[in-house]
């Protein structure tokens, strides 16, 4: 018995084609989908799902991607018949429920930005983003202020980060960062001007440290003429204690997958929620939810925000997302939102010096750890060849999910390590137990890495082959 | 305090070891004047308060019978489906960047290409975007990276409205110029330009706004003999029993596109669904999204990684395909689950069922007095009643009756004050039909 | 065919390598006169059909704010308990006669067992037995076994009848005498008989059918002066605050056996729950059900397994402890996720919090005109009422206010016909208590 | 960090004590229970739960329990909060929808097996076998007939047959069976007489074939002023085909957990309904469900049964296990009831066919299967020392679950296997494979099955050791 789907497949006879159908619309061949039993799908994808890896069964401090613990409840209360089988279309009234919940989250995530305005539509952090740079750019449109084609962003920003700023038509200008983390200030203002739109920034950066000069830099861009976005990526390390609106931020995206503890799911679905000073109200995306003056809940359209930059995706955004994020924050309220970035950056700078005490090197050991942080294991590469990417792999084999690694790529032979508040010191101290073994294994059998992980489904997968080869689907 | 285990010792063993005293200092670098924001939170709940409150938030939401459609549909997803999807493997991985440590999610995904590739007789799908509507967006902008010069797509004026103004969002942004082909108002298809003007794609939706199927054969070949890629819009469901874009006119469809809502997510007030896009494997460089492939690891075991990484944006940052990094994942799982569990003839029955009922439907609704049906051709499980009252005004009124009438469609400026959207599903019963039929017919006497 | 995979190639050769050519021959062993019978059932329905009756017959049961005990308890359960206990692997699990293959079920058990002994403050627990009322009967046989002698056990009237009845049933069989111990009418708890006349134990129940809480040192005491076993009926919620029974008394009891339901069990209408039974190392060997124990492979792994299943029907067959076989293994993992997911702290605080809301649903009551409450000892969460009209019409007429407002004690043969036995957990809000008083107020006006 | 989830212990304050309860009814010393973070308490747990063989992940042959498919749909109508919140004390007229349910499984169960009127109450097999023994009893005793001690088994019976007999306050007497598998009927009239009450049968019985004198044996056990009573155990063989009322039976229980695809939960909950000819319906245990003339439904009571044999649990069973069986059979209906013993018994006899064609002894070679057979594995036993338990281990390291073993005694070393209805022609295809491969190993490297399992979390396991230790729960 294979471990392929297309194994399990029963020949049943078709059902006849409908008569009022015109043939030639029809399908000329036979839909070629395998037809397995119940329990054939059902062996078969709960037996992949125990070759994954997941925060419910595994320690995953993958860094810049805030793996916390994604609580049953929210899922529990999110996938409620009233909630799960609402249509889209459904008029206001018949779903007032809804409504109700989605306007909440919009207050609470002005509240914790300490921004004025939220929209909840864009479908994930990159959609976020683009939402962003484009209110940005309708921003200066609408003053007239049109020669404004230039995203400024830093180096060691995100990918989505240029992406994004590209496709809403701008050019993107990278900005160095100075040894000690913060941005090369004097790179920022040899650049701003009359053609600079604004600044992507997040803080704490992806270096895993805060920028101290925030209001230095907030101030010389406003002076400039520009606008501050606020990549919501690491908002984990200061939620709740540091609003990005009070930092000088125009605009920002929150990952309600990152800091609001909705799940990942193998890669999506996200939400990315933006909120906006004042200013920017006007050209929120559509729609967002507002409360009429008699109390009742209703979506808003072109009509309320005519100057918006428009609609996302076909629907409200990614409202089961929506309905976790909310119950995540209805749970935790403002106390417990105020211990998220404590504990956070408790966990990261706990562990950052205890790696550090057996033996790794910090990236910026001067610094305070955010809620994450980076080492460097170039020593290990000019001992023994030993990279990060061997690091990693090794540790899989222990049941830990490696950091994310060679990101930033100002930081050679770099892990990213971001614990979460919600693992335990006794997992901490596991990883350290394993990550100094790991060390001594790199310096006295390097071979045991670089042919890592021994103990997983498979071993080092051929990847350069995978892109030759390009076998993206089963072909019969 | 909820999902943060530390303990007062264990805080203490940690801030000492860490070298301050209070966990405030852990904020040092922090400014002070930016930090300790009051913020208007309500108190947390227990788990159990929550749960009463969201219970009560969702009663507040009428159960209805769904005749909506208009890209999103209320079919049955079979219990097996979420039940393994919501498993915390699958639910609370990260993408598969590590591959030894995420076989599980990898092969789900280089499942779901392979199905999508044979619903839409394609070579390629990439591992989802958000929704169709978005999906569409990047459907034209990859067409557009394909064929070079101007960028100009040519969109059927009776495209859903809905994902007509996502295209406006998304593509105005680029300076993308989309030009509207009208529709023929006597049979609710599409009417086909003179020339192509230099567009570099034309939208082809199989079914369109209307609920009618177009020719696609003829749409296809048309735009091929005028230079232009064919993007197929398409409901997945349909294709169990539709032409698959792979076989549509001479060469086939450039490109297939669409919401993946119907493969077994549920309605959820909108989202999150998610988009699946395949292609012709010469295009798929500029496929923007994650891909999966097959390959080995050293003992030569089969295994499944992210390929052709080298196009999206966390690799190629500002000349990326597209901006998207996190997709639909999850939904993309369910949906594997979800046509594995129908199989290829459990999607075809499904498919035929909801054509039946809503032939049953049109049938029952056109028997009464005062409504017409404008369109004649053929369709899939969606349709247009042309009512003598405006269709919101009587969608309202039938919200009265426990029933989701449709979808106005003049509400988003296409069709006819009474013109309203209707869908039937395999959910609804011969009983349902006729409460739909019955109802109609008191509210058209009263409103 | 639902669940069966067979396609008819496949079916065609598996004949074929049977050697014979129908499927009917795979019964020609069996006589022609006894087969092929036409049953009454229904046909058979889809997935989705089933669903749609059974959420019907499902809302067909009225949601009631549940002020009713007697033995089950509305207690909120984690959200994490039953999407673990539901996975897969522990729902569709056997018992673990393979240990190597069956590590999961068999740590949990004993996490259980180690869990109980902590609350009872036994030494050992078995892990588990079908419920509480029909564990008491086994904790009873097995009392029997240890002390030989007479068949007889001393009940205390005041016992729940709902677990009276089961006593009645099993131990009559076996033609063992149960000895009433009657009540005291002023106080609600036990009087203690002048002498043990021969019996073998006596049951202790804390709480007791009145929601009294007793003199549990000075029964034990007396039980054991007089040579019979102590055994504890006990709440294992209210264990988190009350004494454990292995510290009533001089020597403790020497058997705790409970409902397990308030552990995470949902009601679901009477079951399925699961009864817990700990006792002294000492009579190990005479304890019913299954048992676990920690042990090590070849290499000195730790791991788990079953063990003494010579006391066990499969083994001892007749002269077994028990006849018992499959227990309650689900509601076992469920319970040690809940007793986990709360903590010890957690428990503690779900019982404070049910004594709290009780005492004040208790003095709402207490000061509505014509209630009395014939009881003023100590309790827990549970209390009896005393009304001026019949208990069991009392309750009918609330249920018209969306309360569920106790269980009359008369239907079955305890206290008088105006006592109702009602109960406050944790779910209840004071808003919901106060709706109780109203409405009772409203319903003595009128009954 | 250790697997054990006394480890995850984090030391928060605790609450007071109330000052209402006197001090000494208090707990003298802290629950000592500990106190795991909610993703500890997660983590650990789904880790523990992937450490499982179970029908969801592995092929579970496991004879005489009949390891079919648990559909996903009833447990999902099993748990709605119509159900699940359901107080046992509501009153009939607000639990309307359960008593229906329960009602129609009464009904549906008393067609298939061809029985007058069923109970559902007995909360598993062995307390249905309790049951149904004692309406035999309390059958003869309302007839005056009170000299019937005897109850007959088998020598190959369920170990639960004779102890519920004794618990009943029966003498059991074991009759033997003939080489054929049949019952040896000279032996049976032998002990028949005055003082017997009864005979517990199940057809097919334990070793795995039909009993083809059924009614003889039935005729001859009435003559003698006994009843018969049906061990539902291997219902599963006949289901849909052959009724146990009209095989002459006058009581049964049924195995919903096995017949009727309720979950076995790693050991329970069951579910053991008894059935029994009109004669016996004065004795049911209560409550059953009746339906009112006017078409309501509501529990009995003593008053409406006043000879029952009285309750056996506090409440009404195993409610939720009867919505699954319910869900079940209303799934299948008539046609799909029919269908399970005949796919049943062609996966039996297929794979009794192929373990032959590679070289396994059947221990009714001449006998066709029913939905299980035993093969013997006493050749390799002779030629190399292998047992069945080495064969059961090494199956274990190829994923799939051990059939029964040594069950019945009276076969030496073997094996009993029951492939169920659900299982596909490629999985047993695979599983011959298997045991071929094995058979081979068996002769070739014994060692190898000698030392299995080599690829599960743990290795053969010391049971000696734990009995002697009996180290049964976590100690401080």
């Amino acid at each position: 018995m294979s471990d392929s789907i297309f194994d399990h497949d029963h020949h049943f006879p078709a059902a006849d084609d409908p008569a009022d159908i015109p043939a030639h619309l029809l399908r000329q061949t036979p839909l070629d989908l395998p037809n397995p039993a119940e329990l054939e799908v059902l062996r078969h994808y709960t037996r992949l799902s125990q070759k994954n890896f997941s925060i419910d069964t595994q320690f995953y401090p993958l860094g810049s991607c805030t793996m916390k613990y994604n609580p049953r409840i929210a899922h529990a209360m999110a996938v409620l018949p009233g909630f799960a089988r609402l249509h889209p279309d459904t008029p206001a009234p018949a779903m007032q429920g809804l409504l109700r919940v989605l306007w909440e989250l919009q207050e609470w995530l002005a509240a914790v930005t300490g921004m004025a305005a939220v929209s909840l539509t864009p479908a994930a952090g990159a959609q976020g983003e683009l939402a962003g740079v484009a209110m940005i750019r309708a921003y200066h449109a609408a003053r007239g202020d049109q020669g404004r084609r230039k995203m400024l962003i830093p180096t060691a920003a995100h990918g989505t980060n240029p992406a994004s700023a590209r496709m809403a038509g701008f050019e993107v200008v990278e900005i160095p960062s100075l040894a000690d983390g913060d941005l090369d200030m004097e790179a920022l203002d040899r650049h701003l001007g009359a053609d600079v739109a604004g600044i992507m920034l997040t803080n704490p950066s992806t270096l895993g440290v805060f920028e101290r000069r925030i209001a230095e830099i907030a101030g010389h861009v406003h002076a400039a003429g520009g606008l501050l976005y606020y990549d919501g990526a690491n908002l984990n390390a200061i939620l709740g204690r540091v609003q990005p609106g009070r930092m000088g931020f125009d605009v920002m995206h929150l990952n309600l997958h990152k800091t609001f503890a909705t799940p990942h799911g193998g890669g999506g679905p996200g939400a990315g929620a933006v909120a906006v000073q004042e200013r920017l109200r006007p050209f929120l995306p559509l729609p967002t939810v507002t409360r009429e003056a008699e109390g009742a809940w209703r979506w808003t359209s072109e009509a309320d925000l005519p100057r918006s930059i428009g609609r996302l995706s076909a629907h409200g955004g990614n409202i089961g997302v929506l309905l976790r994020a909310h119950a995540y924050l209805r749970r935790l309220g403002r106390a417990g939102v105020g211990r998220v970035s404590v504990y956070a950056a408790l966990n990261a700078n706990y562990l950052l010096k205890e790696l550090q005490r057996v033996g790794y090197q910090a990236a910026f050991p001067e610094r305070r750890a955010s809620h994450e942080f980076i080492l460097g294991v170039s020593d290990l590469q000019q001992a023994t060849g030993i990279r990060a990417l061997d690091v990693a792999k090794r540790l899989l084999d222990f049941g830990i999910h490696a950091p994310t690694i060679y990101f930033p790529q100002l930081v050679p032979e770099c892990l990213l390590i971001e614990p979460t508040e919600t693992e335990s010191k006794a997992t901490l101290d596991r990883f350290v137990a394993v990550m100094a073994r790991i060390r001594q294994e790199a310096l006295e059998q390097p071979e045991l890495l670089r042919a890592a992980p021994h103990h997983l489904p498979v071993g080092r997968l051929d990847e350069a082959l995978a892109a030759r080869r390009l076998d993206v689907a089963a072909v019969r | 305090m909820p999902y943060i285990p530390h303990d007062a010792a264990e805080t203490a063993a940690m801030l000492a070891a860490v070298g301050i005293q209070r966990l405030d200092q852990l904020f040092d670098e922090i400014p002070a004047a930016l930090q300790a924001a009051d913020m208007a939170l309500p108190e947390g709940l227990s788990e159990m308060a929550l749960q009463r409150e969201l219970e009560h938030r969702a009663l507040d939401n009428a159960p209805l019978r769904c005749f909506a459609g208009a890209g999103a549909y209320a079919h049955h997803i079979p219990a097996i489906v979420w039940d393994i999807a919501s498993r915390g493997e699958f639910y609370s991985a990260y993408t598969p960047y590590q591959p030894e440590a995420s076989q599980g999610t990898l092969q789900v995904l280089y499942e779901y290409q392979s199905f999508i590739t044979r619903l839409t007789g394609l070579e390629v799908s990439n591992a989802s975007l958000y929704d169709g509507a978005s999906g569409l967006a990047e459907a034209c902008l990859m067409a557009l990276r394909i064929q070079g010069g101007e960028p100009a797509i040519l969109v059927p004026e009776h495209l859903l409205p809905s994902w007509r103004r996502v295209l406006d969002s998304m593509l105005g942004l680029q300076r993308i110029r989309l030009r509207s082909v009208p529709y023929d108002p006597d049979t609710g298809t599409l009417r086909l330009p003179g020339d192509a003007g230099g567009a570099a794609a034309l939208i082809i939706p199989q079914i369109n706004g209307f609920g009618v199927l177009e020719a696609v054969d003829a749409l296809t070949d048309w735009a091929h003999a005028h230079g232009l890629l064919a993007i197929a819009v398409v409901n997945p469901l349909a294709l169990a029993l539709l032409k698959a874009p792979g076989e549509w006119g001479a060469r086939g469809a450039d490109m297939a596109v669409g919401e993946g809502q119907p493969l077994g997510i549920p309605l959820t007030g909108g989202g999150p669904y998610f988009g699946f896009l395949a292609c012709r494997k010469a295009h798929v460089r500029q496929l923007p999204g994650r891909l999966v492939a097959k390959t080995v690891d050293g003992q030569g075991r089969e295994g499944f990684c992210l390929t052709l990484q080298a196009r999206e944006q966390h690799i190629r940052r500002g000349k990326a395909t597209s901006n998207i990094c996190t997709n639909q994942g999850l939904m993309v799982t369910a949906a594997t689950i979800h046509m594995a569990a129908l199989g290829g003839h459990g999607l075809r029955r499904t498919a035929l069922t909801c054509h039946q009922r809503a032939s049953r439907l049109r049938k029952h609704l056109a028997a009464l007095p005062e409504v017409r049906l404008p369109y004649a051709g053929p369709f899939f499980h969606e349709f247009v009643l042309r009512l003598p009252r405006p269709a919101s005004a009587v969608r309202d009124a039938l919200l009265g009756h426990g029933i989701l009438a449709g979808v106005p469609l003049a509400d988003s400026g296409l069709g006819e004050a009474g013109d309203l959207l209707v869908c039937a599903t395999e959910l609804l019963e011969e009983a349902d039909l006729r409460a739909y039929r019955d109802a109609l017919a008191a509210v058209l006497e009263t409103v």
